[in-house]
């Protein structure tokens, strides 16, 4: 096992909420998400490389973004590991460092059709900046 | 958890034969450890636990006392944990009146399989006497006269 | 039957709809939704990351007033009702998150998670009945074929949300029986449309979105029913070309009641 | 005054690699009443067993502390090892220093001092003890087995082939349990019928073997030796020693529609039923809640039918009180109910099905005559899915967190029969990892792989659903990293397994102690794995764990010989900490008594001279051989008469003092 970072990994656990070592492997969280193929690292890796301390690979990966937070992983995994939350927590542990946003308040009205619901924008600034 | 360095609590666990004395044993030899606060006294069954060794207990400088048994159902002699439930909780409720807080006494079903809860238990009953602290030492006016 | 009714953003300004044939809906039923002066968004999105703080105080706020009435909340937008819940678990379950919002809220008495919070759909299942509302509605929806739509938010994770059985739910199908239509059956009725990144991820959303479109359609929909704002629009904007009519289930209710 | 001596065992460096042994040595010697201390490597050893009698006997002691591992393990061999020395056995107290001392701390200080702490309460116990003698009782030469499974049989078989009595209760109409409900066995592909029915008939013909089925255990009162046990044998409405198994009644009975149990439910059965061809007994029973002439009051066919006028509309339940000698627990398993896998669609889709229906539907005596058929429409499979740990290795709360062990086994067998029998069928087996620890069970595995192309795919499914008419699996493969959409038509699920739901209920009236998964505790999980921690209740088969036919085959015979070896001794030593009524503290208010749950105290009218005086007074009288020493009445009791023999309130309080201190 590689640690790059265990101490990375301890944040990322503390703040997921997850103990990612107690997946088992079995790929249910892999098996369920509808994002899948978008992905560049996939559900399970998402766990197991944060169980390895490998975040930063995580951090810059394309997958981060694909996550449709569906809860559908969290729902079915045999082992209380919610893969959902460990992403999300990655995410926020970006979007702390500097320079980090995902979309800034200038992309948004580009993003706009009068259509779009306010919940979308109201959550584009919880979810993509600080 | 906070330690104190100075404070190192007087702990006494009864644990019944059956289950719970077992369950320290499987956290034994599992190797999970709990405060070396805890002393067990080994007891047939929870309900052999006379509140006079409680009071004992907290007479002699006593910081805890815990009482383990076999869970509600499961008692070795079918009913001993629930005499030992209902006289704990009635003696519990004196003592918290005697300004031994409720915190100080605890009753917990621990089975024979369950070595990681008794770890468990212990762990989070040690932690609550640091945070107490020091007890008070009941005293029996009866010699003081 | 009183509630205090938490509306929400979208309900506001996008989703009237949803927002008008609720409250007509209400009447008609006998329940009054009370809707709080002051309410506050409720952040839209439910910050799962622990350490998120802030962005949980808007929803407690909401929940706080609710308790200090003594009503349980009612919300319509699955995605208020999913922030709403699990705020409240949090408060309710996690005492450490209870400790420190507490702290900063500096309430008189102390929030702990008192407050019931149910989705309007719940609130017709289990506080006015399904057989209740089929005694009462006049201008029954025969012969359509509709299919529900549940999503993410309402179900998931069922062990907070306990709003249905999460992999087989039954409650938008009982509703669409109870208005006299046809429920219709389909395996992606409780898959993620994409709404999530409808903004930021266009291919993605339409990938999603057009899975759960043609699985109804397979399926012999007719109409797709929501409760979701976000779900709604983008079932309608991504769903594809031959996408299926995406409506909010209180429509339909106010059309049986005829209080549309 | 006592004479102690305290005997410090290392447990090689298991106790004194973090316990200062010496030091502890030092310091109980200035304990009161020790005379005698020590230290030596192993203890239990015969080298260590020789320096205690000789201590005994060099120094006249009169009682032993033995600071070493859990009594649980060596308190009978040093109370054994002190009674070769010439004392009595009871005057011998073990401190534990191993599992609730050395295994669980670190710092070698704080380790010692409790150590010694631990070793300072025993001093201070065994300085009351008294010396105790055990008293004697019978053993009824009769076992009961609760439970007519493989387990089940094959321990009645082995009791009673060595001579003695033994009943078999069986809740079901019939005998066989779950393995006759399989098709074969792993990993000879025997046919299970073949081999587990002549084992039926042998129980149905030994003469030592009495067998109650469609019964259940209703109470157990009583002891090691001395078991008394209400068995209800339930109306079956056919007469047994009438009923000759002819079948006719079932032909012609109009109620056809119950769930055939045998089957699991895939076709139906009729009111009266037989279960399978080879039941033991070979006797219908009436399904009352099914039965037209029990509802209606009409019908009647059966019994116009019988030609052996075997069918009894009036029969009642009837009760049976035995003694027992021994009991065995045997109740064996069921598959988990999957109504929280609903991904699975289980409960929607007749071709979703589990691995002991699959067993069913392969069975030449099963639902389809053995033809592998999809039960949604009866036609050929083209594609079967299996799926294994559906709730093993669960800790979300929707399974179990065990693994149920057999079923990688028999998803091999499976997987390898369906490509034997019919090679066009394609089959998946999406597993986490394939466990296959058993003499000749990788080769079988690996037999599925190679020669029969059973695809396995190391991965799990997330979801199954219908499309057009068949199955679709949404899973992944871990190794290619890739998300599968797999068309099947069959999907077959490895079910976890759990024991039988009687088991709790049945472990708490033989007082046996069960774990949170509602598995039997064995009395030590390696050395006493067929032995309850309660003296006289054994375990046989799955009640105990997962365990596959030949595990428990074997552990039925080990169970067996433990019963045989109890019942082969005409007189057991009974425990001799049992309650003890001080006459002239009682005031005779029966408070013990009310709270005794074995009914051994009891009032006697006493002449005692308290003082002087003479009077005849109420005393409480406890019965030693049915006092099982809980103490329950010592605590209840207000004047303080009552105490308990080896854990009396002195004692206990020493204990206390000396950890208080």
């Amino acid at each position: 096992m590689v640690h790059k970072s265990l101490e990375q990994a301890c944040l990322i656990m503390d703040r997921s909420g997850v103990d990612t070592r107690k997946c088992m492997m079995c790929g249910k969280c892999s098996a369920t998400c509808p994002a899948f193929d978008e992905m560049d690292y996939h559900p399970h890796q998402f766990v197991k490389m944060v169980t390895e301390g490998d975040i930063e690979s995580l951090l810059s990966s394309k997958s981060l973004w694909k996550c449709l937070s569906c809860f559908a992983c969290v729902e079915r995994c045999p082992r209380g590991v919610e893969p959902a939350n460990v992403v999300e927590a990655l995410r926020v542990t970006l979007l702390r460092r500097q320079g980090e946003n995902y979309i800034t308040a200038d992309d948004i009205p580009g993003l706009l059709d009068d259509k779009l619901p306010q919940q979308a924008i109201v959550s584009a600034f919880r979810k993509y900046k600080k | 958890m906070q330690v104190n360095s100075e404070f190192k609590p007087k702990i006494v666990a009864f644990c019944c034969n059956w289950c719970s004395y077992a369950g320290a044993d499987l956290a034994g030899s599992s190797r999970l450890s709990y405060p070396a606060d805890v002393k067990i006294i080994k007891v047939p069954c929870s309900c052999r636990v006379n509140p006079l060794f409680v009071l004992r207990a907290f007479e002699k400088g006593a910081d805890g006392v815990i009482i383990c048994g076999c869970h509600p159902g499961d008692c070795h002699y079918s009913t001993g944990n629930y005499y030992a439930r209902r006289r704990m909780t009635l003696l519990f409720s004196m003592l918290d009146y005697l300004g031994i807080e409720k915190g100080r006494t605890r009753v917990e079903w621990v089975s024979a399989a369950e070595g990681v809860k008794f770890s468990t238990v212990m762990n989070n009953f040690v932690s609550k006497i640091y945070q107490l602290g020091e007890n008070v030492k009941l005293g029996d006016l009866r010699c003081r006269k | 039957m009183i509630y205090t009714y938490y509306p929400g953003c979208t309900l506001k300004t996008k989703a009237k709809d949803l927002d008008l044939y609720a409250r007509k809906s209400a009447t008609a039923l006998g329940v009054t939704l009370e809707e709080p002066e002051d309410w506050q968004c409720c952040g839209a999105v439910y910050p799962l990351a622990r350490d998120e703080i802030a962005t949980r105080l808007s929803a407690v706020r909401t929940l706080v007033s609710a308790r200090d009435n003594k009503r349980a909340v009612v919300t319509v937008c699955s995605a208020c009702h999913h922030v709403l819940v699990r705020v409240n678990d949090d408060m309710k379950n996690d005492a450490d998150m209870r400790g420190k919002v507490n702290r900063y809220l500096e309430l008189e008495n102390e929030y702990g998670g008192e407050t019931e919070v149910i989705h309007y759909l719940t609130m017709l299942r289990d506080k006015i009945g399904f057989d209740e509302i089929k005694k009462k509605v006049v201008k029954p929806l025969e012969g359509k074929k509709i299919a529900a739509y549940y999503g993410c938010m309402l179900l998931r994770p069922s062990k907070i949300m306990a709003f249905d059985d999460a992999e087989n739910p039954t409650i938008i199908e009982d509703f669409i029986k109870a208005l006299g239509a046809e429920p219709v059956i389909y395996p992606f009725r409780n898959e993620c449309c994409g709404g999530y990144v409808t903004m930021s991820d266009k291919s993605l959303a339409k990938k999603a979105a057009g899975k759960v479109m043609a699985s109804a359609k397979d399926n012999g929909a007719e109409l797709i029913i929501t409760a979701c704002p976000l779900c709604m629009y983008n079932l309608d904007a991504n769903g594809g070309a031959d996408k299926l009519p995406v409506r909010y289930f209180t429509e339909l209710l106010a059309e049986a009641l005829d209080v549309k | 005054m006592q004479k102690i001596g305290v005997f410090v065992c290392w447990c090689g460096s298991n106790i004194a690699a973090t316990v200062d042994v010496a030091e502890v040595v030092q310091a109980v010697k200035t304990q009161p009443g020790v005379a005698f201390a020590t230290d030596y490597q192993y203890m239990c050893s015969e080298a260590g067993q020789s320096i205690i009698k000789n201590a005994i006997k060099e120094h006249d002691l009169t009682g032993i502390v033995v600071c070493s591992c859990s009594p649980r393990m060596h308190e009978a061999t040093f109370r054994k090892t002190a009674q070769a020395a010439g004392l009595n056995p009871y005057m011998v107290e073990i401190a534990n220093i191993r599992e609730h001392c050395s295994w669980i701390h670190k710092d070698k200080n704080e380790a010692t001092q409790k150590a010694i702490i631990l070793a300072n309460a025993a001093v201070a116990k065994v300085n009351l003890n008294a010396p105790l003698v055990q008293g004697e009782s019978s053993v009824t030469k009769r076992a009961l087995v609760i439970g007519g499974g493989i387990a089940g049989i094959q321990t009645a078989l082995d009791i009673a082939e060595a001579g003695y009595e033994v009943d078999i209760v069986e809740k079901e109409p019939t005998i066989g349990g779950k393995m006759a409900q399989l098709d074969k066995t792993f990993p000879t592909l025997d046919c299970s019928a073949c081999i587990l029915t002549p084992k039926m008939v042998d129980v149905a013909a030994n003469e030592n073997i009495t067998l109650y089925t469609y019964s259940e255990v209703e109470q157990v009162k009583g002891f090691v030796g001395n078991f008394s046990v209400t068995i209800k044998k339930k109306a079956r409405y056919v007469k047994e020693d009438l009923c000759t198994g002819c079948g006719e009644c079932m032909s012609k009975c109009p109620s056809k529609k119950g769930k055939d149990e045998f089957n699991c439910g895939l076709n139906n059965r009729t009111a009266i039923n037989i279960p399978f061809a080879q039941a033991i007994p070979n006797v219908a029973y009436i399904d009352a809640e099914q039965c037209i002439k029990f509802k209606t009051g009409k019908c009647g066919l059966c019994e116009k039918t019988c030609s052996a006028n075997a069918i009894d509309y009036n029969q009642k339940d009837e009760i049976i009180e035995r003694e027992y000698g021994a009991i065995v627990m045997a109740t064996g398993y069921e598959p988990i109910k999957l109504d929280k896998f609903d991904e699975y669609q289980y409960s929607k889709h007749p071709d979703v099905i589990t691995s002991l229906e699959l067993e069913r539907i392969m069975n030449a005596a099963g639902p389809t005559g053995g033809t592998l058929l999809k039960m949604s429409d009866k036609e050929h499979p083209h594609s079967v899915t299996f799926i294994q740990c559906v709730g093993s290795r669960d800790i979300s709360g929707r399974g179990k967190p065990y693994c149920s062990k057999i079923c990688c086994m028999y998803t091999a067998k499976h997987a390898m029969l369906i490509r034997d029998k019919y090679p066009d069928v394609e089959v998946n087996v999406f597993y986490i990892d394939v466990r296959t620890p058993g003499k000749n069970f990788d080769e079988f595995y690996r037999r599925a792989v190679e020669e029969y192309g059973v695809n396995y795919i190391k991965g799990q499914v997330g979801k199954v659903y219908e499309k057009d008419g068949h199955l679709v699996v949404q899973a992944v493969d871990l190794i290619a990293n890739k998300q599968l959409v797999l068309d099947t038509d069959m999907v077959v699920l490895a079910t976890a397994i759990e024991p039988s739901k009687t088991a709790r209920d049945l472990a708490s009236m033989l007082t046996a102690s069960i774990d949170t998964n509602d598995f039997i505790t064995e009395a030590h999980p390696k050395l006493r794995p067929v032995e309850s921690p309660t003296a006289g209740i054994f375990l046989s088969g799955v009640c105990q764990g997962p365990k596959d036919i030949p595990e428990t085959v074997s552990q039925a015979g080990a169970a067996a010989a433990k019963v045989i070896g109890l019942l082969a001794k005409d007189k057991l030593l009974t425990n001799p900490c049992v309650a003890h009524s001080d006459e002239l503290l009682c005031n005779g208010c029966s408070q013990c008594e009310k709270v005794c749950p074995y009914g051994a105290i009891s009032y006697i009218d006493k002449e005692v001279n308290d003082h002087g005086v003479r009077e005849t007074r109420r005393v409480a009288q406890v019965n030693e051989a049915l006092c099982q020493g809980c103490g329950a009445c010592t605590v209840t009791c207000p004047s303080g008469a009552m105490d308990l023999k080896g854990f009396t309130n002195r004692q206990i309080m020493a204990e206390v003092d000396a950890i208080c201190k």
